[in-house]
């Protein structure tokens, strides 16, 4: 399994423990990682709310350098992922704004190299029984809320591997791993990233609904597969306790960690101790007190 | 529309020098036809240089006819049939649009012009819309020029 | 060669089949002739080299035996063309294929001045329809004797020169057109020895009413011709043997596969003899076919 | 609020503008609702996006561009993706968000959220990835909000969740390229 | 040799106005063939049509052209008089000189030589005229039903009350259908099994009516007034005549976990059931796919129980030929599966249910007998949320069409909750109240003002569960406020689809069907009840979503019209249709391929070749069949398919007649253009 690999640039920064706890999982599910040459910002939701042709402009190019290795390009951000995949679906559908691509660029890019988010690779690739053989460490019941965010799989047409509603992906993998996947309705409700920085009362209403609502399907930690998701829960845990009344204290880690977690990772592979909200509760569900040494300090 | 009717009714034979076109039109029974009659209800004025012969549906002329009608002295053929989607039997209408798209690529292959062989939908209602293709075609072959082929 | 005489006795001499059709040599080399073999032992005679030329499958309709019949990828396709227009169904005889790199064209043969052939047949030799090739090995046959033929790179495009000889203007066209047609002699070798000319009467014979005057004046020629290539739109499949038995040289295989082109283009890249599920493209419709030259 | 609306307000070209921009159809909607009872941010928003599509179906420019609805949506889709008919509701918003830029005009309740993009993107000229201490810094530096976040900054530090400097360096000539590109489209568009 | 005699009509001033009737007359008479010219003022009056017999008689004339107004308009009139001469009706032909001519130019001299050119073509046409006969085909006089819904029983009962033999076939083990289901009916509340079953027990005792339950139609073959219909009865493992409905089989069942069809999954049946106490027939049939003897060869209680020993497993599926002449196809629908839509949660929150369900919940014989309660603790809902639209008007699952129903059943659901369940609040979430019918604004007014509903105009666009209530996420546009309801049930209004299948069924009867299944009506305003193929109707929602009273209409209209069908013994259609030289014909079937109504079948002939016998499968109309459009005859390489009326000859006589004359050339040269 050989996948060209756009990180994104939270994977760099914000998000390096997903990084780094994919990087582990890959290595261990026999995944070989080459990352875009020279890859850069897809330009997320600010690029194409300023200018649609920009942000399309950025995901093409990273897209056309992706080209030349002829591999899946797999990337681990929600926002990336959606960027990607519509220019993919421009690249395909709209030929006009093809050619103005083509003209901004230098090159046609005709959208033949797909787009693949690693949930959608591990479920649909490397498959639940492949997940499932290499746990070392089941998670021992750890009672899960998968939480995908609203790229992951909107709009259908784009995002196309998990149901729009009531996506199950990371569900499929919580279970091989040995968690309990809960059933809760939030699963894709907005968490108000783009608002993270500018409006905090806004992300405080979002974020405690869904903090909520996890809680009360019982959930022990939210997994996620997106670094914008993970650095807003985390990050507006205290605006969402305000805004709810309660203390969550909810670990929010990326669903790359508890596989690390499962696969016997080492501290800095998993790099639980990065979240602001403690996961040490998480380690203790599955090492009981022995795996206090896995939290990196 | 109005420029052709002022021509049709101006342009009296008399006052008419140069070439008048023969035209022999296809007309399927249930939509042209009939809106062909409906133009003359209407009281809708057209050049006269089209003859109507009445056919069941668009897609019961054969190429044939085409061929022969050009072949004993007409300089330009109509077919004129229902609106797709409105064809008394369904779907004749989109066999004669292949038969005649066809057979215009064969007339311009083997040099003859194809705009000699027009084709239209007009329903029963619209008798204004005839006049106006007949007009149309009239004009289109009369500066084609007399056809001298095959 | 060893193959195919081995199949073609093993299919007699265990009545699988009453006649194998294919090709014998003749006493002008690389050319063949045609041959029907009834006793195995005289399916010593069969060949197959640059110089079986024949599209054997125009004799299959009407011949009441089973046969067995060596048929070269290109002709193949009209085999396909007779099963959609239920005149041959498939199990009426026994696919022989072959693996064929290109056959000599005996009119450049001619022309080029050469008695015999040169060692390998070289491009300039072949015939218009072999440069362009992309079937060199019989699909769907029953048998398959010899070698495959490695995939070879067409030398030209299948509809290669077209545009450009119909960029003439009408005019000029119609006096190319007459003219050539002018030579036509109504021997009728086109349509008779056309795989897909099968009708029990020509309409060109039917004279109630006579569409077709059968005298050669008048451009009539020309009205006969159309008729043909109205025939053969959404049909032909270019084996190319109306033009090589034409006596008088008339480049009928033009007409029939710019109307080809034309199909290709317009009806989502029909092709005839490509796929026996797809209807031909006069015997079929889309509602979103193209209206453009609708009033 | 616009109570009243005559033949010469409906006539404006302010329909085709959004309309071209954003590819979208304001014909199709029939205004059942379902874009705001799904949105998430509809509680902050001063109209919900099916009123929006209403006001652009009559073409009420001043209501929709100084609305703060296309400001606050959040790009998160559950209005497209849910859309009875089909129509791609936040293409609309970004639509509008442009408009109101070529008019000058900001966020009435919040300008920061239009400060971010613009951070944003100047970040990403400049640097080819997203420089997050220097995005976070910037905008509380600009928005006049210096002390926001600070105490989390320390903690982010220590974690290492922020870089201090910019990512790797690498060719980023190609993204300045492509910004200077499309503004000189946009500027092409403009002169039409 | 023809013999033609050409009457040329003034039309009062209509024509003479503007074209010289006389030089008209008199240049026709010119013309080969023609042996007699004459005009008059009304040729459609008496006098004139006296005129035209008379000439018959003198001039022995064996063609008569016509050259008058459009023969869309008096064709059927001069018919008729040549006839009455002892002409065959066929032999002649009209000119349309007025609607075509005279009423269209003004400059006399033009006019006068199209008329004379128009007249030239129609003479040509007259000489190769043929005589023709009117087709008479046989009719059967019996008519298949397909499916015993309301229409299907009511067309039955029509057809049958006509004195006419119907074959009523229904798929599911008992006839009532959907309406069966249903509690109360809109607008008037009257209990829906109150009025239909006396309706099943009519056709069931009917003398003229043989119910074919539990059976699907396999093929039809034939066309109008002679179809061969060939039934599958499915094996019901139960022997009708010794079966006396006693109920001891379904009571002993060991296998009673089978969600009901019937109650919508809202209560369970046992794996040999009747569907409904008020089933007809009475008889059970056992559901093999569910049944333990079927599936593992143990068991076989019923049999063991059966007082009559009525149960029989080795039965198998029977094949039932039935002759009939007409075709009522009154298949009905299916509700949208509102699976598919994630945001509602249909399927996974318990107290989310199907309008249907609401019915059978609501139902005195439902499996709550009538108490409204919620599925998930069965306790009282005390608000509830009715959304509609569910499944219709939406682009989104290609539903963009009205169901037609949904408005009001879910305002009747609205007044049956405030009826039933005292207290308990109803919030009714829609996009526009469709109330188009009698009455039915009458009743959503009822709804609103008098039984406390309240209605708020928006598409919901989420539910989902809260602490044992769903939560209703939704919006009022009117208002502008987005709305979160914690409701105990909500009941989702579902739209209609076409009935599983109906495509499959649409491909046996070769009748067509519109992108949603829906079977197509012949003319969308003239035709409703009729379908493109002769001898095949429409009756119920198999054409498009309507209610009750809706569909009953089209089933008797449906009816009315096998009953004219049936009122002679033969069928006389007009004879202008295809026919095949069988000694030209190929046998390559071209015209099969495109006919639009499958009227080319295939015969088999032995002619001689080259001296030797050889048999060929060449083509044959279908009398029957064949509607004389004559796309076959223009596809025909050979061109020995020919359209009577309409023959190559006769269009070929009129090209030439309207060329080969005098054809003017310009007065300067043009060149040889092309």
């Amino acid at each position: 399994m050989k996948y060209s690999y756009y990180p994104g640039c939270s994977m760099h920064s914000t998000a390096a423990e997903f990084e780094s706890s994919f990087r582990f999982v890959a290595g261990v599910l026999g995944m070989e990682l080459t990352e875009v040459e020279d890859w850069f910002c897809c330009g997320a939701t600010p690029a194409h709310i300023t200018d649609p042709l920009l942000g399309l402009a950025l995901p093409t190019q990273n897209l056309l350098q992706a080209r030349p290795t002829g591999l899946d390009v797999a990337t681990t951000c929600a926002a990336c992922y959606n960027r990607l995949k519509t220019a993919n679906r421009v690249a395909l559908e709209k030929p006009k704004k093809r050619e103005a691509l083509a003209q901004i660029l230098g090159e046609e890019y005709k959208g033949e190299i797909p787009v693949r988010h690693i949930l959608d690779i591990f479920v649909n690739d490397v498959g639940v029984d492949n997940i499932q053989r290499n746990v070392l460490f089941p998670l021992n019941g750890l009672r899960v809320a998968s939480y995908y965010g609203c790229l992951l799989t909107r709009p259908p047409e784009v995002a196309d591997f998990d149901d729009v509603e009531n996506p199950v992906t990371m569900d499929k993998i919580v279970e091989a791993l040995g968690g309990v996947a809960l059933e809760w309705p939030f699963k894709t409700e907005c968490c108000g990233a783009s608002f993270s920085l500018s409006r905090s009362d806004i992300v405080g209403r979002l974020a405690g609904e869904i903090m909520r609502y996890a809680k009360q399907a019982g959930a022990e930690c939210i997994a996620v597969a997106c670094p914008l998701c993970q650095s807003n829960l985390d990050l507006r845990q205290k605006e969402a306790s305000e805004y709810e009344g309660v203390e969550f204290n909810m670990p929010i880690l990326y669903i790359t960690q508890l596989m690390a977690v499962a696969y016997g990772g080492g501290g800095k592979d998993v790099g639980l101790g990065k979240a602001i909200v403690n996961a040490e509760s998480v380690v203790h569900r599955v090492f009981g007190h022995r795996g206090s040494e896995r939290v990196e300090r | 529309m109005a420029d052709a009717e002022t021509t049709a009714k101006t342009k009296k034979k008399a006052d008419r020098t140069g070439f008048e076109p023969h035209i022999i039109g296809f007309l399927c029974n249930w939509c042209t036809y009939a809106g062909a009659d409906l133009a003359g209800t209407s009281r809708i004025g057209y050049p006269t240089n089209i003859k109507a012969v009445r056919v069941p549906c668009s897609g019961r002329v054969d190429a044939m006819y085409v061929i022969n009608a050009l072949k004993n002295g007409a300089d330009g053929v109509l077919v004129s049939g229902c609106h797709p989607g409105d064809c008394h039997y369904n779907q004749g209408n989109y066999y004669a649009r292949r038969r005649f798209m066809i057979l215009r690529e064969i007339f311009s292959a083997m040099g003859i012009n194809p705009e000699r062989l027009q084709m239209s939908w007009c329903s029963a209602a619209e008798g204004a819309k005839w006049a106006q293709i007949v007009a149309q075609v009239t004009e289109k072959i009369r500066e084609l020029g007399p056809f001298e082929g095959i | 060669m060893e193959q195919l005489i081995q199949e073609a006795k093993k299919l007699l001499e265990e009545n699988k089949v009453d006649v194998v059709i294919g090709y014998r040599s003749s006493p002008l080399p690389p050319f063949t002739r045609p041959a029907f073999i009834r006793r195995p032992e005289d399916c010593e005679q069969l060949v197959f080299n640059c110089g079986s030329v024949y599209n054997l499958t125009r004799y299959l309709i009407g011949l009441g035996e089973k046969p067995a019949i060596v048929v070269k990828g290109c002709e193949q396709r009209g085999l396909v063309v007779l099963e959609q227009e239920n005149m041959l169904p498939r199990d009426s005889y026994l696919l022989i294929g072959v693996g064929c790199s290109g056959q000599v064209d005996e009119r450049k043969l001619r022309e080029g001045g050469f008695d015999r052939l040169p060692e390998q047949l070289s491009d300039e030799l072949m015939a218009d329809k072999c440069l362009y090739c992309d079937q060199h090995n019989t699909p769907d046959a029953d048998i398959f004797v010899g070698d495959e033929v490695e995939s070879v790179e067409p030398r030209t495009e299948r509809y290669a020169g077209l545009d450009e000889f119909f960029a003439q203007d009408y005019e000029e066209l119609y006096h190319h057109w007459t003219e050539v047609f002018s030579r036509c002699i109504r021997c009728y070798a086109c349509r008779n020895i056309c795989p897909l000319c099968y009708c029990e009467q020509c309409i060109s014979y039917v004279n109630m009413p006579q569409w077709l005057p059968r005298s050669v004046a008048d451009n009539n020629n020309y009205l006969f011709h159309m008729r043909r290539v109205l025939c053969m739109a959404g049909r032909c499949i270019d084996c190319g043997e109306c033009e090589r038995a034409c006596p008088v040289d008339i480049p009928l295989r033009t007409l029939y596969k710019r109307i080809a082109q034309k199909i290709e283009g317009f009806f989502y890249g029909y092709r005839a003899g490509n796929n026996r599920e797809q209807l031909p493209p006069l015997q079929d419709f889309n509602k979103d076919d193209s209206a453009d030259f609708i009033l | 609020m616009k109570w009243e609306i005559k033949t010469e307000d409906i006539h404006t070209s302010f329909r085709d503008e959004v309309e071209e921009l954003s590819g979208e159809s304001f014909g199709a909607c029939y205004q059942c609702g379902k874009c705001s009872a799904g949105c998430p941010i509809a509680f902050a928003m001063d109209h919900g996006p099916t009123k929006i599509m209403r006001f652009c179906q009559l073409g009420m420019e001043d209501e929709v561009i100084n609305s703060d609805t296309p400001w606050l949506c959040a790009s998160c889709q559950a209005c497209t993706t849910r859309c009875p008919r089909e129509i791609d509701i936040a293409e609309v918003m970004d639509a509008l968000r442009i408009i109101a830029k070529r008019r000058g005009i900001k966020p009435r309740t919040d300008p920061d959220i239009a400060l971010f993009a613009e951070i944003f993107l100047s970040n990403l000229r400049w640097f080819g990835r997203i420089y997050e201490l220097g995005l976070v810094g910037e905008f509380n530096l600009l928005s006049g909000r210096f002390f926001k976040d600070f105490g989390k900054a320390p903690a982010m530090f220590l974690k290492r969740k922020l870089a201090l400097l910019p990512s790797n360096p690498f060719k980023w000539g190609k993204v300045r390229e492509i910004f200077k590109k499309c503004e000189k489209m946009k500027e092409g568009e403009g002169r039409e | 040799m023809a013999r033609i005699g050409v009457f040329v009509c003034w039309c009062g001033s209509n024509i003479a106005g503007t074209v010289d009737v006389k030089k008209v007359a008199e240049e026709v008479s010119k013309l080969p063939y023609v042996v007699y010219s004459t005009d008059y003022k009304y040729m459609c009056s008496d006098p004139g049509q006296n005129m035209i017999k008379e000439a018959i008689k003198e001039h022995r004339l064996t063609g008569v052209v016509v050259s008058a107004c459009s023969p869309r308009m008096h064709e059927v009139t001069f018919r008729r008089t040549v006839q009455e001469e002892g002409v065959n009706p066929y032999m002649m032909e009209m000119a349309n000189i007025r609607e075509h001519c005279s009423w269209v130019h003004d400059d006399m001299e033009e006019a006068t030589e199209k008329a004379i050119e128009l007249v030239r073509m129609a003479v040509a046409k007259a000489v190769e005229l043929e005589p023709m006969e009117k087709i008479e085909v046989p009719v059967t006089k019996r008519a298949l039903v397909i499916g015993g819904g309301i229409a299907g029983i009511q067309a039955a009962l029509d057809i049958a009350d006509g004195g006419v033999e119907v074959i009523l076939v229904e798929k599911s083990p008992s006839i009532g259908g959907k309406m069966s289901q249903l509690d109360e009916t809109f607008p008037t509340l009257d209990c829906s099994q109150c009025i239909l079953t006396p309706k099943m027990v009519d056709a069931a005792q009917h003398p003229n009516i043989k119910i074919y339950s539990y059976a699907e139609l396999e093929e039809l073959d034939g066309f109008i007034g002679n179809f061969q219909a060939r039934i599958r009865q499915k094996a019901r493992s139960v022997d009708m005549e010794l079966c006396n409905g006693c109920g001891d089989c379904w009571n002993k069942c060991p296998q009673k976990k089978i969600p009901s069809e019937f109650e919508a999954g809202m209560s369970d049946r046992a794996a040999i059931y009747v569907p409904f106490p008020q089933a007809i027939p009475n008889t059970p049939v056992i559901d093999r796919e569910n049944c333990i003897y079927f599936q593992s060869g143990k068991c076989g209680v019923c049999a063991k129980i059966c007082p009559t020993g009525a149960i029989s497993y080795d039965q198998s599926d029977e094949f039932i030929t039935e002759e009939v002449g007409a075709v009522v196809v009154a298949t009905g629908y299916d509700l949208f599966n509102t699976d598919v839509i994630g945001e509602y949660g249909y399927g996974e929150i318990p107290d989310v249910i199907s309008g249907l369900q609401f019915e059978r919940l609501s139902s005195a014989s439902g499996p709550t007998e009538g108490k409204i309660v919620r599925p998930s603790d069965g306790k009282k809902p005390e608000e509830v949320a009715f959304i509609c639209c569910v499944g219709s008007r939406d682009d989104k699952y290609g539903r963009p069409y009205c169901s037609r129903i949904c408005c009001m059943y879910t305002a009747k659901h609205a007044i049956l909750l405030h009826h039933k369940s005292h207290g308990s609040q109803a919030y009714v979430f829609y996009i526009d109240v469709r109330a188009g019918g009698k009455g039915y604004e009458e009743f959503l007014r009822r709804a609103t003002e008098e039984e406390g509903a309240i209605y708020m105009r928006g598409r919901v666009s989420r539910l989902y569960r809260d602490n044992g209530k769903v939560v209703v996420k939704g919006a009022d546009t009117l208002s502008g406020a987005q709305i979160e309801l914690h409701c105990d049930m909500v009941v989702l209004a579902n739209g209609i689809t076409a009935s599983p299948g109906a495509e499959e069924l649409a491909r046996k009867l070769s009748i067509s069907y519109d992108e949603y299944g829906f079977y197509s009506e012949a003319h969308p305003k003239l035709r409703p009840v009729e379908t493109n193929t002769a001898g095949i109707y429409l009756a119920g929602c198999c054409q498009a979503p309507k209610d009750i009273p809706d569909s009953v209409s089209q089933a008797s209209a449906a009816a009315s019209k096998v009953l004219a069908l049936f009122s002679g013994d033969f069928l006389t259609r007009e004879p202008n249709i295809a026919e095949v030289n069988p000694f030209t014909c190929t046998g390559c079937f071209t015209c099969r391929e495109v006919c639009p109504y499958d009227a080319i079948d295939e015969e088999e002939v032995t002619v001689h070749i080259d001296g030797k016998k050889v048999t060929r499968t060449i083509a044959r109309v279908n009398l029957g069949k064949c509607q004389g459009c004559g796309i076959c005859c223009a596809v025909c390489r050979s061109n020995a398919i020919n359209l009577k009326g309409t023959k190559d000859l006769q269009i070929f006589r009129q090209i030439k007649a309207f060329t080969g004359s005098e054809k003017e050339k310009s007065d300067e040269p043009v060149g040889s253009k092309k």
